[in-house]
């Protein structure tokens, strides 16, 4: 601002009708470069871009001010330029040159710096964006929680290094190894990349490798801000314990690095543990050990007292005293259903005999009996029926031989007269002689007769 | 014509009786004969009387040997039988 | 006519009885065979009564052995049965 | 018709009692017959009642025996049966 | 019937008995064989009285051999088992 | 029924007398067989005790042991543990 | 189970110990393997307290030479790089 006071007040305008382009450019040039030999420039970084030649053309730009810069290839300053990109506040050192041909005005860019957040800063951007891949924390390496032997990449005279022994002084049986390093001052990243290769190489037993120094500025963390840092702690095997710098800032090797710690005594606390911690544990361990084996003991016995407990109420015993009560049943129901099956023959027996009783043959005997009387009965009646008949047959007969009797004659008066004794029925007299006796028969009665004469 | 009449059996004695009784009832029969016949017919109608007289004895002898029967004397009774016919 | 009337039995003998009694009511029958025919009757209808008498007290006996009965004499008796028999 | 009773078990008596009511039931049935068959059919119950009585002395015997029966004299008793059977 | 009961396990007696039960219900069962039955039933019964008894001791004497027990023992007991299994 | 019992580890004799104390709750089980696994229940428990009572006397001695230990010891015992296992 | 113990180092030794801590959290484990691990675990635990007892840390300087590395005692790396630096 003052700069450009004076430069005001000492190009004084002289009377003039008018200036040719060529007077006035080379005023202008003049004006211009005469005045700004060297300067500063604080602006912004805009319309940013690349020429084939090599050249870098940008404006600087504030509100609605606009400065024509470049770079010349053979000036630009290489460590800052892969950083510059629009938007980019920055404070440029050069000088200012009017170009008559194209009446342009540029600021001839020597160097430039970054405003704001520094270079470191915008050189770990750089870093963190070129090896993306690296940073992913899925590739970080696991620590060894209990390591026998690490070995420290640091200053053997720094405060970090006196910090992190101190802390780790009979926490754990444990080797460590120094690999005395400068960490701070050019080339200092060189040898922390050569420290971490070599114990990669030739200290293979070491477990984890610490990276570590105390806080300072910018300047003395620039070593951990380097593609150095990046690549031999990307190529090591043992896993790297950053404690560098800042408690609040991440230094590049810190992000790189396979676990950050913020100071040396934190990584010392993290990297080496603590045998009263794990004495504590494993005393927890043993009484714990105890509770849950006795929890699975008493856990059997009460398992097997309640089998038992169950067995003794399942004996056989039950088994038995029912099987005896149903033999019990099963005599019972023998002796009753013998008895039932004897009473009912014997009932069966009873009611056959007094069938049988009835069917007594007594009745068949009366029947019989009665039957013959009756034929005894009637045999009588019929032969006396037979007799009879025969009785009164006879009788009749009689009677009519009674009535054709041929004496019946003699009732009327006649008579019969027979030779006696001979008895021969004389019919005519010739058949009588005299003095023969006859015997004449009347009705009633007859007489014996002498013949005294004869009459033929 | 009279036969051995104690060979004749009650029935033959009634059929005599009654064959005299028809040779009676013709009128011309001789009277010597008629006489005889009927004097046959007599003797005839007696011996049927006697017969059956017989007849009657001896079912009354039957029924009062049964009451003092006894099955020996049955069985002899049966032998007798059997042979006695 | 009679046969041997050992043989026969009871029902036989009624049945000759019946025979007889039809003989007997038929009046042509001669005399003495009626009284034979009366006599066989009357004895078998004796013979029967006395076979009658005989079941009767045989049965009586039937029972009154079977109270005093035992089985020994039981097996007895049904020796005596099978070979009287 | 009696067969030889001492194989004729408690059924087949009783089944010949019946037998025997059945043939009693017949009208024409001979008068002997039926006596003989009462006799038997008498002497079969009373042969049955012998059996039942019997039945019933051996069924208290054999419950009194098992009272003082051993395994021992179990096993004897089986090898009877056995043998005896 | 009774096939060798040595041989006969418990649960086949108590069948053995149910059988002999249920065939006493027969009403036409002979009475020779329902006594027969009814005897093996008995012997069976008091057979299975034996073994229950048999069984209860035993049980008694596992139960008492346990409290004097030791693990060798207990091999032993094993192997006894083993073999006499 | 019962396995070569050595072998029979803790857990497996449980599961064992689970396995029993099922069977002898059904109800149809034999007589013989309920006793011969009430036995072998008993055992199992048996077994099963002796084998806590000896789980609890070797932790003690766990412990104990673990007094007197050394370095060199442990890994004696390592050795053994390998070997023994 | 417990691997060749001499190799073990203290982290894999306090892994096995959570591991064997996190087994008998298992109530359901079996007892044997319970005890074993018990005592596989007691003896580790033991094993690790006997090596912590004897922890020290050695810190020693890497010592760059033209022909390799030497290691120095730390007091007497910082007084020869003090001297030679």
């Amino acid at each position: 601002m003052n700069r450009h006071e004076t430069l005001i007040s000492t190009t004084d305008f002289k009377e003039k009708l008018y200036f040719t382009v060529k007077e006035i450019a080379l005023n202008l040039k003049n004006l211009i470069e005469k005045n700004f030999p060297v300067l500063w420039v604080e602006g912004e970084i805009a319309n940013l871009r690349y020429s084939q030649n090599g050249n870098v053309y940008f404006n600087l730009i504030e509100e609605e001010a606009s400065l024509k810069a470049m770079i010349f290839s053979s000036d630009k300053d290489q460590s800052i330029v892969p950083y510059l990109k629009n938007g980019l506040k920055v404070l440029c050192f050069g000088r200012l040159n009017f170009y008559l041909r194209s009446g342009d005005c540029y600021f001839i860019v020597r160097r430039i710096e970054p405003l704001g957040k520094g270079l470191l800063a915008l050189k770990k951007e750089e870093l963190i964006r070129k090896y993306k891949p690296l940073f992913d924390p899925n590739r970080k390496k696991a620590l060894p929680l209990y390591p026998k032997k690490i070995a420290i990449i640091t200053s053997l005279f720094g405060a970090a290094l006196k910090d992190f022994l101190k802390i780790s002084h009979n926490r754990w049986d444990l080797e460590i190894l120094v690999y005395p390093v400068r960490v701070q001052g050019e080339g200092a990243e060189k040898e922390i990349s050569q420290a971490v290769e070599d114990i990669n190489l030739y200290f293979k037993d070491v477990e984890i490798i610490v990276i570590t120094r105390g806080g300072g500025s910018f300047e003395d963390l620039a070593p951990f801000y380097t593609e150095e840092i990046i690549l031999s702690i990307k190529d090591s095997k043992i896993p790297v314990v950053s404690a560098v710098g800042h408690e609040i800032d991440y230094t590049i090797c810190d992000l790189i690095a396979d676990k950050r710690c913020p100071t040396p005594t934190a990584a010392a606390e993290d990297v080496v543990p603590d045998k009263e911690e794990v004495f504590k544990r494993l005393e927890i361990y043993k009484k714990k050990y105890q509770q849950l084996l006795e929890i699975i003991i008493s856990k059997r016995e009460k398992q097997l007292y309640e089998l038992k407990l169950t067995l003794e109420n399942r004996n056989p015993f039950k088994i038995i005293n029912n099987l005896e009560k149903q033999l019990k049943d099963y005599t019972h129901n023998l002796i009753l259903r013998m008895e039932k099956f004897l009473s009912f023959k014997e009932s069966r027996l009873t009611e056959i005999k007094n069938r049988l009783r009835k069917k007594h043959p007594q009745e068949k005997i009366s029947l019989e009996e009665e039957r013959l009387k009756f034929l005894k009965n009637r045999l009588k009646s019929a032969l006396n029926n037979f007799l009879e008949t025969k009785e009164r047959k006879l009788e009749s007969l009689q009677k009519l031989l009674d009535s054709l009797s041929p004496l019946n004659i003699l009732q009327r008066g006649y008579s019969i007269v027979k030779s006696y004794p001979d008895g021969r029925i004389i019919k005519i007299a010739q058949d009588v002689s005299e003095g023969q006796f006859l015997e004449i028969y009347f009705s009633k009665g007859k007489v014996l007769v002498e013949v005294k004469k004869v009459e033929t | 014509m009279i036969e051995n009449n104690k060979d004749l059996n009650f029935e033959e004695a009634l059929k005599r009786i009654e064959y005299i009784l028809k040779q009676l009832e013709n009128k011309d029969l001789d009277l010597e004969t008629a006489i005889e016949l009927y004097e046959e017919g007599l003797k005839l109608i007696y011996y049927c009387e006697q017969k059956l007289k017989n007849a009657r004895t001896r079912v009354e002898v039957i029924i009062k040997e049964k009451e003092g029967f006894r099955l020996e004397e049955f069985e002899k009774a049966i032998e007798i039988l059997k042979n006695g016919n």
